[in-house]
């Protein structure tokens, strides 16, 4: 369960898997980073429900054939640059969606339900453009067209976490999203900050922000692992990085520049 | 007192959702989210909630990322923001991108929860600073969300204004049109046609909006300026200090 | 936010309501006792997804028209005697369910959703005696048919929970269905073994089992109120006084003997 | 060594699902229950889950009372098990009651999870101690859930076994049919027939049903018995003390 190194996590990860990443705070930079280093391609990211620096980063580091998403930027620091590259030249695929669709989504994975309704959606052009998504008559409301939003069952989710213990329970604190993504996804792989020798589900307190190990292929410590982004309680985002980032993510090499620093920079802290 | 265009918009948007008691801001939403957070001070009495996506303040945080988009179908939220990169005059709005999809030539992050949340909160309110024929179009090149729909389709919500540098319209939902509510102090009616791509209706001598008095810009500079620099400190350290 | 007494908690809620009470750990005795004080009728029980003794109570005591659920039983004390006797006697409505079509009902709610699929149920005589429960294509393989179910929107969850703050958060540890319940209805009543000065959503242990007060419209103190049922960490469930319960509840006055010996006992305890 | 009926039907029980990883088990299951622990301490290092419904121990427990049906959606759950007030020749079981519906003269608790949970869990053993005619019946007076389904029904799930104080049952998905198995030792075929009241399949030289071994039974008063009277004092002190 307890992996030596994040490298070896990742190689856990096939290439052409489904991927879910949630949008924040427990974004697992470091896993990434090894992800591309391990050479990983033809991935389909679905971002939960939006995606920021990791899904840009994965696409400039050409390891993504498509994004279903609400929206990927890089937040304060701008247009996600790789992102919208792609989508201009067409080398990735995208599936548009709306925040709501992609929770709804995961929540039919999660109940092994086909599909799920959900109201909105009629009249934009996200829907214009998605034939996976259909639309029926309310059988409550013949008169009232609604939308079925199909199944979203990742292959992985991965995200990173405060703490593991040694039997691979997860704790998550507030964050119950990453619940969703477990329950969702077929496995899921998890960098933390730290494993601990308690049982995190035998303590009343912890248990209730703790996700079984039932639910989890993997653990390996990443100290730092969601760095330059933030992780609450432990470290905030590091907006110079974010917006260095940006800068070099327009060339090729800038890419490769600043996969390696921070490649190294993650791995060595651990 | 005098007071700079950003704490005038705060005002001006607070006004129009001062009679809601449940407030949601999305993420990277500065001035909307001071409005919320300033009209919830105007009304401590009432006890409004203030829900600002991306904060990590319990007091504004769901305690799921799902749990914002529950509340809007559960009836629970009465005013949220949306903005666009394009918006037309019928309140479609565009968060997607210009040009043939899916190879758009000009290409937005994306529609977050717009199309969603534009059908199920009652007073959504567009707000969008920069005030252009580039912006404010007569149709949008790809709808991310739709400003009005069919009787058939379920929608409690939709737009009622939109704010921008230059003035506020309402929004007449029946009508599918905007209506020139006020102009911003030292703009002119002349300024707004000019620069408005949609066609709109308007009074020849349009109201001008009013500006925050001291009492209210004290608070704002006090008590919300504090919770502001929590959730958004660069734009708080840009205005206040 | 914070009541007197159960019994002006218990007055907030208006005969003919519906109510969603959860299965267990969590039944909030000493207000159902106060209900059944204030002359409350007409009740519409949804169990969630089972019932047990407060069910039973309140319907030996003439205070329910209908009851959606999944099963009501006293566990290991046997059937569930006014129960039983209602439904031979025609003197409630049964609406007949499975435990997953009221969680789904009830997410239905959460969501503001119309209805929510569910594989299951083809071919039950539960299906044909519920005309409310819709049989659709599956849109994404129509050959399949799948069962809709209505949402399920009580006007009123109550429950009795660990503890409060003065603000009405309520701390309910692992017990996240409660979370659903109150999400899901109108309004929200719970009694609470303390109330505490500081701020269960300001502590990062205790947020993860904390519904914000948003959620609630009332909160009692009831010491020990949920006996003689139990409150895991708190106290066991009596089952001597359960099982009197299931003899006395054969007749009236039985029924009439406990209620007031339980009333006086719980809400002396306050 | 000897034991009693009750550790036979656990070891009987834990036998027929010693092939699964997940295994879940209803409320007021005691039997079932202390088979499935028994298998998993009988293959230790194969890490078998096992959920018990009503356990307050976080080593059985979900983290929320929908969770055990959405893991059965997801396809996680191997082995679970269902009773029935009747039972019939074509596995339908009944936990609702008799008579005209709605006001059955005869009322039991309700379908609980059945009416789902036998329809998605592949490994599904019905389990009723009491084997007579008026509970293993010809037809059932009401379905709470369906033995088996048209092929144009999503079902990945259902019964594969039937277990009673007498014999063992296989279930023949294809053709609808009980097989006998084995009988119990001290029980004759005789006595199956004259105690069931549907129609089954058997040899006129049925298997004895294999009781467990000393090794087992050691296991079954050690580890388990201490794990069960966690979760099931009255039966552990009924069996064990």
């Amino acid at each position: 369960m307890i992996k030596e190194t994040s490298y070896e996590l990742a190689k856990e990860i096939p290439s052409g898997s489904k991927i879910a990443i949630f949008k924040d705070s427990s974004v697992p930079m470091t896993l990434g980073l090894n992800m591309i280093k391990s050479g990983i391609t033809d991935l389909e990211i679905v971002t939960v429900p939006t995606g920021g620096l990791l899904v840009d980063l994965l696409i400039g580091s050409g390891c993504v054939t498509s994004v279903e998403t609400s929206g990927v930027s890089l937040g304060e620091a701008g247009p996600a640059p790789c992102f919208t590259e792609a989508i201009k030249n067409g080398s990735i695929t995208i599936k548009d969606s709306t925040c709501p669709a992609i929770y709804a989504g995961l929540q039919a994975s999660e109940k092994g339900n086909p599909f799920m309704p959900l109201r909105g959606l009629l009249g934009s052009d996200i829907l214009t453009h998605r034939n996976d998504i259909k639309e029926i008559d309310n059988p409550f409301l013949p008169k009232e067209k609604i939308v079925c939003l199909p199944t979203i069952k990742p292959d992985f989710a991965i995200f990173h976490a405060p703490l593991a213990d040694r039997d691979g329970n997860i704790y998550v604190g507030i964050r119950q999203e990453l619940r969703l993504l477990a329950h969702a996804s077929a496995n899921t792989l998890v960098t933390v900050e730290e494993v601990t020798n308690l049982n995190l589900l035998s303590d009343p307190k912890l248990a209730p922000g703790t996700i079984p190990a039932f639910y989890i292929g993997g653990v390996a410590v990443a100290k730092g692992g969601a760095k330059p982004l933030n992780l609450p309680h432990h470290y905030d985002s590091d907006f110079q990085q974010i917006a260095r980032y940006a800068k070099l993510a327009k060339s090729e090499e800038g890419i490769s520049e600043w996969i390696t620093q921070n490649l190294i920079e993650n791995n060595d802290a651990n | 007192m005098k007071f700079n265009s950003q704490e005038f918009l705060i005002h001006t948007i607070a006004t129009l959702i001062q009679p809601s008691n449940t407030i949601a801001v999305g993420v990277l939403s500065p001035i909307p989210g001071s409005a919320a957070l300033l009209s919830q001070q105007l009304s401590k009495q009432t006890k409004k909630k203030v829900f600002i996506l991306g904060s990590s303040n319990p007091k504004f945080k769901t305690n799921h990322g799902v749990e914002i988009f529950d509340l809007a179908g559960q009836g629970r939220i009465d005013s949220f923001f949306l903005s666009g990169g394009q918006i037309d005059g019928i309140a479609n709005i565009n968060l997607t991108g210009i040009g043939p999809y899916p190879k758009q030539h000009t290409r937005w992050s994306g529609a977050f929860g717009s199309a969603y949340l534009y059908f199920l909160i009652p007073q959504v309110i567009l707000f969008r600073e920069k005030h252009n024929r580039e912006v404010l179009v007569e149709s949008v090149d790809f709808i991310s969300a739709p400003g009005s729909s069919p009787k058939d389709t379920y929608r409690t919500g939709g737009p009622t204004h939109l704010v921008t540098n230059l003035c506020v319209f309402d929004f007449n939902r029946e009508e599918k049109q905007f209506y020139l509510r006020s102009i911003h102090p030292k703009h002119s009616l002349e300024e707004v046609l000019d620069n408005t791509g949609f066609n709109f209706r308007y009074s020849p001598n349009p109201a001008i909006t009013r500006g925050p008095s001291d009492a209210v810009l004290e608070i704002l500079r006090t008590e919300v300026s504090e919770e502001i620099s929590e959730i958004y400190p660069e734009f708080a350290k840009k205005i206040w200090s």
